[in-house]
């Protein structure tokens, strides 16, 4: 069983596995053999990286496209990819803040495979015509479509009350209120400076307002998940949402259709940012030579053109080359392509610049901040300041 | 002591108890007076055990009832019918103290708390367990826990006393004080006293009146006097008294010289007995008599072969034949009779005792 | 009072023995009332798994379902994704039972000796070696599972059946010896006195006087361990190796997808099918919760 | 006092051999590894770096960690004894001879069979305000009804107490049964002749018989307290903010999401010290006890 | 009977056993020879069966040695001792029927079936609970629970049976039936038997020699007749027989007329008394007379004040002063006596004990 690959990963929803059969499918094809062990949630890494440790790694992992393997990379359990790379020209077809990513000292040690835009906005088009709104154009402009919407009745923005969801509200705010030089000044350079200026102020501001709004208008967000915020939208109980693009998923599942039941907008605001993340591919040492090969197959396979189109269609993410056709997506996806193209309209999600503790750490403060009644902009500003200093 | 007022205390109508297709108590009656000690004697696994438990209202009967004074409590709870019993198992609380274990019933009862002391205290020292008090039950002896046991009961003013082999595993001194001072509680109670024994000593000297139990059944219930002299069957002839009474069966023979009693080895005249019914010539009969009534006596008319000799400091006892006939006697321990020896013996008519073979019955 | 009698005695007709009593009534007030509450959740699993998804996103979650609707149930069994197979939860069924039977055996078993030994085989450090036994079960075992992933790849056992019941035993180990040793501490020390002075030696007076006695703990054990072993999926993700992964495994991957679409209808029954066999369990250990484990034994 | 090494004693300590072995490499030894991590650090591998106590100055500087342990107080008071007592109700009350009694148990002991993350998620749904009691009531009609206790900051961990009490106190009710049958009939005669009502009977006299299987029960429900998370992740997710963290979920947050191993073993370490502190007077008291008993 | 071989079986040395603070044995010393029946009589509490569980291995020893032929056996396990034992609590296998209960033994030694099923069936009908076999411990009377008990150690075949009063719950014929077949048990296999009983007659019938325990030490150790008849101390004098012995404290007063004992109420010769030392003119003495050597006599020259009679059927006991002395004696049920009444009585010089009022040795 020469080109054998057992591949770890955490995409076991029907949606999600359709789309890893794609991959699979293509490297069947190819000539090897997938052996899938699809682990759902934190246990698929867990699971990897405790396999990687005891000396009985799989032929392919799966990481977010974040910082977080580095250390892998340097303990030396990874395959370095710089044949594939180069074969490929990764260099120039991949996004530059994810090839900054999947290198480590020069050398690339990571497939990624999509990216997804992790600040978009969601709307109800029914609610909104309703109500008499209209989609915001600015935080101005949003909060007179909350107006109009809230008299209406309708839950003006739903937001899943988990951290990683108010996080992601924040981020939003982030981007859209100090813009992308503010943003990698901040977690690229680590300039904790920003945080105590008047920009950081106003985008503090705006999360509150919204705190404010969700506290006052939807009652049932702490501790509600994503998809059933969604379905508010979906079903009209709610007219807006902060979410990713997974988001769309839900819609389509509930028989809707983008620019005719819901609206979408990349970066919440017009113009902002555009936050992009994804998924990667490791492949660690297992000691077999044949491995590497397949390995390599597999690292060709999930990159090769067609096969990334077809992936993220079904996925529901966006190629994470450039270079491919991208007249078959969807409104929204079109949208979005559009802003991964070019540098300057987006930036990748904290993990590709900070270490998941300092992202962890700083995501307890805006949750902390969003759930409390006697914590201050200024409290807020302290503790992001210290974060920033001591965590690594 | 006796206190006979003819009210019927503690009763039980027709008593059937069974478990699963085990009948332990059939049918069984029995009257017990207020204020009376009555001793509940038997084999073991006669159901004494289970007679007192239905009478706690512990063990559900099967059939018939239980009245206390002129109620009829079968169904009701241990508690309502004023009863303190000390259990064959003793069943002491183990995680309580012993202090703990004598205290409770009256905790339960809101006794105050300086005559819970005093009780408790009293208890003990009739018991002689004042220096274990802050024992828990798996730390003593048998016999202490047993006396745990008892005191539970002691402390308890209750119309009814159950008392299950209470002194069984107790030295033969302490069972003697506390023979005394279960006596002397009766006496100042007034309470009616119904006491499970092996111990033919205690059953004699305790109990106003003895009740002798077969397989679920009473045998015979009158005074330890009544019991011991005229035993009204085999069983109870044989049960009572220690050794047990000698049998032998033989016939009368009914001559115009007066009545014999004859079996081949043993012949005597029994006129002055008084039967129940005219022994007729012939009949067989199985004559009982208390090793007490054969007497060594050189004057004797009947040979007796030693054949081995129990020392029990106080007496001998005997055992030998007659013929074919075995026999046993009691002599003083200063008769200096010896095994395998040849002595003349004779019978005090006064001890005779004629059962019907077939039914066990006093003739 | 409530009826506490001992009595196997069949009651004859006669007897109107309290069947209707005040207490009786109460006390089956309350465990009603207890099992309303208790049984609150899983109404709503079950209505929700007999649901339509649109119905799910519209409706109230405790409404009745408009149409029955057991599609989830099929769905959750035999044709939800888990990944690239489609074959519901019941993919891993036997691989659970697999892991299930001997680990229960063996950790079970190994609980019950070390209790056994720490009652009536004290020893030297018996009451360290408790204490250590005891700290263990408080220890996360993600603390545990780097060092241990190291042993047990010396020793050839990682990613293997053995390997993953060795991990069962050993987690389970303290629980096991800590209900086992507070069980044999209740029980009267004179039958294990009397099985020594019949000549059984250390097996015999465990395997043939204790266990017997040990009906009510173990089927705690049972409990304890049918539902531990049966729901861990992660261990046996991680020292089980691909081949002997548990059904638990499809379970988490149809409930516990972050960023996929959510179908609760088919979360909730594939949950609930995979826990039938502790459920089963549960429903039929009453037998063995017998009454007076220790009856007519000893006197005092 | 002397212990040769004699046949079945001999037998008896070549038998715990393996269990000692194991409790040394893996209770102790691998735990000591882990301890010394936490002076280190180590982020998503383990590695060497020693950095002395800063972990658990980190440690100690954050609030949610404070705020966990806190948490784990409450809910580990509440937790622990709403179990004991629930589970010994439920015990006591199926031990009444009832009928039906497989039913019963079944349904009380059913919460630990299935998965919390799908329970868990039906009372989120039914306490969520605008899902679950609340909405139904004030749809029956109570307009003015509110019951927010789980997106309520100051109450939400009451919640979590709540499901978890639901979870755990059928495991109680069955220790507690299996004590219950195990308790000599006898002993229930001698209560009754002493005219003991029957609560006070449990109060008095098989509570203190029960002794050893409260023990593990609380044993039981302390592993719960500092190991369980599962429970808040699938209830409230530590929300609402950082209302409902605990230790456990700090410590595995930081482990397996936030690849900062060294907080994560000083976060255990410091859980485990704790346990050893409520541990270690037992210990000491059944370790004095036993030398005066010889 | 006696198999006195001077082979010393088993013996304690210097044994010392304590619980925590509880000193119960204190460095005692037994001896008991190859194929001896030996009873431990004592006061409850006072260490038998701990005695017991040292020998059986079950108690570890604080201090000294246990001895089982030539082997040092302290440390050794109980099943390797060769011994069969009655616990006093029974100690059954609540979980095993009395069948299984009695062959449990036998298959840990891994005996044959057949020879099992030979031996519970001797066992059985030996107790008499043959139809009992199928029923678990839980569904016997107390009896019937220690009949299981000695039936586990009657069926083994050890060189030491130890016997923790087996009989104290069994009815007083059963109980004889089995003394008996102890006997012959002890017999046939020339086994060692410490047997503790607080039952006299057991004790005196069944003992080759009576061991007296107090508090831990050993008082004496002799055959029932030294025992009995020359009870080294007041202790063992008034713990064994009953009633038990009359203590009355008095003087010696040796004149050239002889020498005499006196207490201002009674006064006799006692010239015939062999002491063990002189005894002074003077010298405060305590008086030990078994109730039997005090006898009603006509001729008698003390005057006696019967207070209560208690009847034992085949005696009576009599209790009542000489003047503020207080004695018991035995007649015959026979001999009129009725309470109140005032008796002459006379002493049996051959009966009597004088023990040192301090020391409480024999003199
Ligand atoms: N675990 C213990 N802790 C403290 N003292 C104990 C313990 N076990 C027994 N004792 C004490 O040791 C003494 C001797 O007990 P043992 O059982 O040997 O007495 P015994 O002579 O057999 O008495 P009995 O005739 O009543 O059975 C008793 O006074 C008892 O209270
Ligand atoms: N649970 C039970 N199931 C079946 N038979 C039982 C049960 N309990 C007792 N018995 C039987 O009932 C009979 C009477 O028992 P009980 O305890 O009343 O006897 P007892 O007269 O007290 O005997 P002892 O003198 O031996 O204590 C016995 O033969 C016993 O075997
Ligand atoms: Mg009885
Ligand atoms: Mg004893």
């Amino acid at each position: 069983d020469g080109k054998k690959a057992e591949v770890i990963h955490w995409w076991t929803s029907a949606s999600e596995a359709a789309a890893i059969k794609v991959f699979a499918d293509r490297f069947q094809e190819a000539g090897g053999e997938w052996v899938d062990n699809g682990i759902a949630g934190d246990a698929a890494k867990q699971t990897f990286t405790n396999r990687l440790l005891g000396g009985n790694p799989p032929q392919v992992g799966q990481f977010n496209v974040t910082r977080e393997f580095e250390e892998i990379v340097d303990a030396g359990l990874l395959n370095n990819l710089n044949a594939e790379a180069e074969a490929g020209n990764w260099a120039e077809v991949l996004p530059g803040i994810i090839n900054n990513v999947i290198k480590r000292d020069g050398n690339y040690y990571a497939v990624p495979v999509n990216i997804h835009g992790s600040n978009w906005l969601w709307y109800n088009k029914a609610a909104f015509e309703k109500a008499g709104a209209k989609p915001p154009t600015d935080w101005d402009s949003f909060f007179e479509a909350v107006d109009k919407l809230k008299a209406d009745g309708a839950v003006p923005l739903a937001v899943g009350g988990e951290a990683w969801q108010e996080r992601l509200t924040f981020n939003a705010v982030l981007l859209s209120v100090a813009g992308r030089d503010f943003y990698l000044k901040l977690f690229n350079d680590r300039d904790a400076e920003l945080i105590k200026s008047e920009k950081m102020g106003e985008v503090i501001d705006v999360y509150t307002r919204l705190r404010d709004l969700v506290r006052e208008t939807d009652k049932g967000s702490p501790g509600r998940s994503w998809n059933e915020t969604t379905s508010m939208v979906i079903t009209g109980k709610a007219a807006m949402q902060i979410m990713g693009d997974w988001a769309k998923g839900e819609f389509i599942s509930a028989g809707q259709k983008a620019g005719v039941d819901y609206g979408c907008i990349p970066a919440v605001i017009p113009q902002s940012p555009y936050m992009i993340s994804g998924d990667v591919f490791v492949f660690p040492k297992t000691g077999n030579e044949a491995d590497r090969e397949t390995q390599s197959l597999m690292v060709n396979v999930m990159l090769d053109k067609e096969t990334q189109v077809a992936f993220n269609n079904v996925k529901g993410s966006i190629p994470v080359r450039s270079d491919v056709d991208p007249s078959k997506l969807d409104p929204c996806g079109a949208q979005a392509i559009k802003l991964t193209s070019s540098d300057a309209t987006h930036v990748g999600s904290t993990g590709m610049y900070i270490t998941p503790d300092l992202a962890g750490a700083i995501q307890d403060i805006y949750t902390e901040y969003w759930n409390a009644s006697d914590m201050t902009k200024e409290d807020m500003v302290a503790r992001l300041v210290e974060t920033f200093e001591t965590v690594n | 002591m006796q206190n006979n007022t003819n009210t019927a205390h503690v009763s039980a109508k027709d008593l059937s108890v069974s478990f699963g297709k085990v009948d332990v108590l059939k049918k069984l009656n029995l009257e017990i007076n207020k204020g009376e000690f009555l001793v509940l004697l038997g084999a073991s696994g006669c159901g004494k055990s289970t007679l007192l438990n239905t009478f706690a209202g512990l063990q559900e009967a099967t059939d018939g009832d239980v009245w206390i004074d002129d109620r009829n409590v079968t169904f009701m709870e241990p508690k309502d019918r004023g009863i303190a019993m000390v259990f064959q198992s003793y069943a002491l609380y183990p995680k309580m103290t012993v202090r703990g274990n004598l205290s409770f019933g009256l905790k339960m009862n809101k006794t105050p708390k300086d005559k819970i002391n005093e009780l408790v205290a009293y208890a003990a020292r009739v018991l002689q367990i004042e220096n274990l008090l802050d024992r828990k039950p798996g730390e003593l002896s048998g016999g202490q826990r047993q006396r745990v046991a008892i005191g539970r009961a002691l402390v308890r003013k209750a119309d009814v006393f159950l008392f299950d082999e209470p002194l069984s595993n107790l030295d033969a001194k302490l069972r003697s004080e506390l023979r005394v001072e279960l006596k002397r509680l009766h006496e100042e109670l007034g309470a009616t006293m119904i006491y499970v024994t092996h111990d033919q000593v205690e059953a004699l000297t305790l109990a106003d009146r003895i009740a002798v139990m077969k397989a679920g059944v009473i045998q015979q219930l009158g005074t330890p006097d009544q019991i011991y002299k005229e035993p009204a069957t085999r069983y109870v002839a044989q049960f009572v008294g220690m050794p047990s009474m000698n049998f032998v069966t033989g016939k009368i023979i009914n001559t115009s010289g007066g009545t014999y009693f004859e079996n081949g080895d043993i012949k005597f005249s029994i006129d002055e007995y008084i039967s129940k019914q005219p022994l007729r010539d012939g009949q067989t009969v199985e004559l009982g008599i208390r090793p007490e009534h054969v007497v060594l006596d050189t004057d004797g008319s009947t040979t007796f072969n030693v054949d081995i000799i129990e020392k029990l400091g106080s007496e001998l006892i005997v055992w030998g034949k007659v013929g074919s006939t075995s026999l046993t006697l009691r002599a003083e321990p200063e008769s200096s009779v010896a095994s395998k020896e040849v002595r003349k013996i004779s019978f005090k008519i006064s001890g005779l005792n004629f059962f019907d073979p077939e039914t066990g019955l006093r003739l | 009072m409530m009826t506490m009698t001992q009595s196997t005695s069949t009651p004859s007709l006669k007897k109107p023995r309290t069947i209707i009593s005040k207490e009786r009534i109460a006390i089956y007030l309350f465990l009603i009332i207890c099992s309303l509450f208790f049984l609150l959740p899983l109404y709503i699993v079950l209505i929700t798994s007999l649901k339509t998804m649109p119905e799910i996103r519209m409706g109230n979650i405790m409404s009745w379902p408009e149409t029955w609707n057991t599609d989830a149930w099929v769905k959750a069994w035999s044709t939800a994704c888990t990944g690239l197979q489609c074959e519901g939860v019941s993919v891993g069924f036997w691989n659970s039972i697999k892991i299930l039977i001997p680990s229960l055996f063996v950790s079970i078993l190994s609980g019950a000796i070390c209790g056994y030994v720490l009652s009536y085989w004290r020893f030297k450090g018996a009451e360290l070696f408790f204490g250590i036994i005891l700290f263990g079960a408080f220890i996360p075992y993600q603390a545990l599972i780097y060092p241990m992933i190291k042993i047990f790849a010396t020793f050839g056992l990682y990613g293997t059946l053995p390997g993953i019941i060795l991990v069962h035993t050993i987690f389970g180990l303290p629980i096991m010896t800590l209900i086992f040793r507070n069980y044999y501490s209740t029980l009267p020390s004179e039958i294990f006195k009397a099985a020594r002075v019949d000549g059984a030696g250390f097996f015999g007076v465990f395997f043939h006087v204790l266990l017997p006695m040990s009906t009510p703990i173990l089927i705690v054990a049972v409990i304890l361990q049918v539902t531990g072993i049966w729901n861990d999926f992660l261990l046996g993700l991680i020292f089980g190796g691909r081949e002997n992964m548990p059904m638990t495994v499809q379970l988490n991957n149809i409930v516990n997808t972050a960023r996929g679409a959510k179908e609760y209808n088919v979360n909730m029954a594939a949950t609930f099918l995979t826990a039938m066999v502790p459920l089963l369990v549960y429903f039929f250990s009453g037998r063995w919760f017998v009454r007076g484990i220790a009856a007519g034994a000893v006197k005092g | 006092m002397k212990y040769p090494l004699i046949s079945s004693r001999l037998a008896a300590r070549l038998t715990i051999l393996p269990f000692v072995v194991i409790a040394l490499t893996i209770f102790v030894g691998c735990v000591l590894w882990s301890v010394q991590l936490s002076f280190t650090s180590s982020k998503l591998l383990p590695n060497s770096d020693f950095v002395g106590l800063d972990q658990y100055i980190r440690l100690f500087n954050t609030t949610r960690w404070i705020v966990s342990l806190k948490n784990m107080v409450i809910f580990g008071v509440l937790f622990t004894s709403g179990s004991l007592i629930l589970g010994f109700l439920l015990a006591v009350f199926i031990d009444q001879k009832v009928r039906a009694e497989s039913f019963f148990r079944t349904v009380f002991l059913y919460p630990h069979a299935l998965s919390f993350v799908v329970t868990g998620l039906a009372w989120q749904w039914f306490l969520n305000p605008a899902l679950g009691l609340q909405e139904m009531v004030r749809v029956a009609g109570w307009e003015s009804f509110t019951f927010d206790w789980l997106v309520n900051r100051d109450f939400a961990i009451y919640t979590v107490v709540f499901a978890a009490i639901w979870q755990a106190s059928g495991l109680v009710m069955a220790l507690m049964l299996a004590g219950l049958r195990g308790v000599d009939p006898e002993i229930w005669k001698a209560t009754k002749i002493d005219g003991v009502p029957t609560w006070r009977v449990y109060l008095h006299v098989i509570i203190p018989i029960l002794g050893p299987v409260i023990f593990t029960s609380v044993i039981l429900l302390s592993l719960s307290v500092v190991k369980g998370y599962d429970i808040v992740v699938a209830m409230t997710g530590g929300g609402p903010g950082i209302a409902t963290e605990v230790p456990a979920k700090f410590v595995l947050d930081h482990l397996l999401q936030r690849a900062n191993i060294g907080l994560a073993m000083a976060g255990a370490t410091v859980m485990l010290l704790t346990v050893i502190a409520a541990l270690a007077p037992w210990l000491y008291v059944k370790h004095v006890k036993k030398g005066a008993n010889g």
